[in-house]
């Protein structure tokens, strides 16, 4: 089970909802992945066009937590602004911090990601900060009282998967809140990797919604999200620098 | 009336005197959405209660596909 | 689903047993695996304890198919007799070709693996040679006729996983018969990332028998080489240098 | 008589004149089991017609765990 | 040519002066470097011993530039304090900030860090900040005129090289001042490899005191960051994903 | 010193000669990088232009010895019938023995290898067969009475380098001839990774003749190879999972 | 007269009244030292002026090896 | 006489008896190069005392840039 702030879930798949090819694979996707948190932008609405179908529209809202993410935002301030509109639509009260400090390699801005983390706390949101996989960032993230730690495997999008799996080894080590790995995601054994580092939850979107075939990523998500955390827990062999027989040394026969 | 809306100009006829109105007018009313009046963020159940006035600025956003 | 000469597997797992703490946990993890391959050695009995048990005899044997292997022997000539002992046995026509070439590392040797092969298949045996990673070796190894190719990810018990998953992409590539990644794997994303690459299935032992907890691990590898699979055929994302964002860049609610 | 088994010599008693008497008398006729007499590896249904004689070389193996 | 801050070096490999055998053998290491500048940390003298050597008094002081660090500093001020000690004995005005948030991994603390850089630029020292490989967090550094940047390759004196290239790329890219690579490094190659990214220096102690043959090793880096950076300016081949005969395939004799 | 059979080299670089953008640009690298060994390809002549230049015309013969390569060969009677024309020139009695089985990854025929190497070793050349990073296969090439081992680093003129260096270590630990690692290196750092890991030499070309600069990266191969033989006779410090202090922890001055 | 030196008491004769004369007594004087007198950092120059009184608090450092 | 050279037919003139004359025929005399004359290998020095007949087969090599 994952814990996060005042809530509970059985999945540890967060699941972003960008760039999907439409909404019926999408839908099909978000349900064939058992996620239980969905993400979300924020973003001005076409007033012109009162028909136009919203995700939102087509799923079951009840059995997801909305986590809105303040993407867009250049500064805490700007990020503030856009969590208290997501708060104001009355669905969700948890909030992800995204303060980009990079256009290139959407990289978090660690100054800002703080002071809006800061802010939105004392506010009472439910926090969880996108940051870099900085471990001292990450402890402050937590010091401040974040409600889980989301650090990235590699640049949002890039599907270069777990670049520096030593520092979030190092941040999940240290934790005493859910660290979530955030970004970067590109592949079902990255996903197990990163569980399998202790990580407590995976969010990702674009290793599925880009995928050929979507539904059937989000399936591969789901298991390997699964396998990486039964893994964890079952405490893998050490890795050694020469081999070790599987079957037995002794009793060979020898015809004579 | 002019009013703005997600910085454009719009010009809404005389009965509409509210946030409801104006949704109302737009058929947006069922639409899952926030609105900003003035810089100030709205819930739902103040839609109703908040008059518009000339030169308003209002911001109307809602949840989309994001990662 | 799997085809192996004239067999046909829903299980893409191919389970070894040794080094298990005891039967019971065996059993279990094997039964959790829902594998339906299982690999023996071959050795002399103790004929002074007529009550020592064997986990044959713990099994349903009509759940499985045997893949007895040739480990222990050093030559071509010696892994045939292997062979063929164990095909006496009346228990499965299936084997496992392991002509280990070098104590230390466990690899195998390819001129006796080979040869072996070569004469195994002409006594009508269906043949799984483990091998190097050598991309023409195996090649060779499928001209001659063999049923799967398996080769290895590492040292066998190494637990380093995929060391070369380059000559891994090009075997799968060239193979016009199942390639088995065979040795090496030490945790469930070792065996997703197999899959990914295209294998055809995973044959792992240590990596299962030796965690903290075989039978989670078992589980956790079943779901792996799902996932893995799924992945392998919903066609990952391409990698990218730098980020893309999963969040509209236009649209974005300025306060004014 | 004496044979050898698995590298290790064992005598036998007279009435044991053939494999599956050998079997019998280790009480591993229950096991499965494979037989190599003399360098001739046997089917479990040549057990029987295989007869023993002084100095006989017997490997008797089985399937034990491995990878 | 390094330029940093208002000093120009020609080697671009800067050298700790920790953990040495003996003064003798890091005298020599020292020289074999041809490092022009050598880092020191600001400890307390033993009072009681006016016949303890120092190595600044083995050494022909008019050929080095010495960067002191304020390690053992935990938060801004203490870094600023050890500044202003080590400037106090006239012998440098450059200063390596160093402000350690985690004493298990020995990474920076980005907010601390960033605090002491401020101060002491304001105070009109030359600020060397090591950092984290935080892109955005190298780039705040540099705006507040920090005269370069060190990122870390690893944890300190882990000798794990360089774990994340692409932030260092990012780094490098973005920097308009020296980017020096900073801790981590274990070998040769690690050093070459930072140079190819394009690092205008490497600082290193450990990889070469720490070596069975401190002086030889103190001469394998030097030339390695050498040939990393004319590797850097040569202009490397892209990596292939198949492979290109570098003899031609025309052409081949025939024997008829 | 670099012993191959009954010759002794200074240098352990050794240069291929194809690809380069013109002679002079091939003469000054090949200068630079103070190799000893030079590689050639046996091609057929165009008879009708006699004014063609040849870049051995361009050397002093005398300063190099010559590899001749037997690339063009598809099976072990081929790589023979090239190694005898080499000879017949009378330049040279090395030969690098190179049978490709199979024209997209440029990888090596194991079996023609040894059968090739058999045949030239009986007919007295000094022997170097190029051959995957299969270690038993190595080995039994040394066996045979290879002169030198030269495994692939990754596919020819691809530049991916070291893709598996637990392989190389194997066969430079197992080796009593040197041991060079030939095909792959794109980079310095590859080339001191190589020499680090205990080989004997490195063979390249692509990555000087195609480099943006050919002479720059022919002398930064010269030092890298130099750089990361010194690294690997110096003995590096062992890689650690945390950091190691190289300030000392005790003695921080406290201001009170 | 008793003074606080890198942590710990230390008394000095009565002849010491100023740093200079404080490194003198250490024969420390030809040292390369820096000296934080009662949370002031000194230059060299300063030395010789600075004068010593009871309870004085010292630090006195140096560089030594790091990284 | 017609003779094949790297696979072409070629003609030339009967004042063209041994592989010498050849070479110099085609102006190769200083290049190096090595021959292969019906199958068979030849060092330098064999060059003048090979004669050439009426559908000789001839490969003619040297080295070129490979790595």
């Amino acid at each position: 089970m994952l814990n996060i702030g005042k809530y509970t879930f059985q999945s540890r798949l967060l699941l972003g909802t960008g760039k999907y090819p439409n909404y019926d694979v999408q839908k099909q996707a978000v349900d064939v992945s058992e996620t239980e948190i969905l993400t979300f932008a924020v973003r001005r609405m076409n007033i012109y066009d009162p028909e136009q179908p919203n995700f939102l529209e087509k799923i079951d809202q009840k059995k997801y937590r909305f986590l809105p993410n303040t993407a867009g935002a250049k500064n805490a301030e700007e990020a503030v602004r856009i969590a208290k509109l997501a708060d104001a639509s009355g669905l969700c009260d948890m909030i992800k911090v995204e303060v980009i400090g990079c256009d290139r390699t959407l990289l978090p801005d660690p100054v800002e990601t703080i002071k809006a983390t800061e802010i939105l706390l004392a506010e009472g949101f439910t926090v969880l900060p996108y940051t870099s996989d900085d471990v001292v960032l990450a402890r402050k993230l937590e010091e401040l009282g974040a409600h889980a730690i989301m650090p990235g495997a590699s640049p949002i999008g890039s599907g270069q998967g777990i670049i520096n799996p030593l520092n979030l080894q190092f941040i999940i080590e240290q934790a005493n809140v859910p660290v979530i790995v955030d970004a970067g995601i590109g592949s079902a054994s990255d996903a197990a990797y990163a569980m399998e580092l202790g990580a407590d939850g995976v969010l990702l979107n674009t290793a599925v919604s880009g995928a050929d075939d979507p539904v059937k990523m989000a399936e591969a998500m789901k298991l390997a999200v699964h396998a990486g955390r039964l893994g964890f827990e079952a405490g893998r062999i050490a890795k050694k620098d020469y081999a070790v027989a599987s079957s037995p040394k002794e009793g060979v026969s020898v015809s004579e | 009336m002019k009013i703005m809306i997600n910085g454009d100009a719009l010009t809404v006829n005389d009965q509409v005197t509210n946030i409801a109105d104006l949704l109302k007018e737009l058929r947006l009313e069922k639409k899952s959405l926030i609105i900003e009046h003035n810089q100030v963020i709205l819930r739902k159940e103040h839609h109703q209660g908040t008059s518009l006035s000339e030169g308003d600025r209002l911001e109307i956003v809602h949840f989309v596909g994001g990662g």
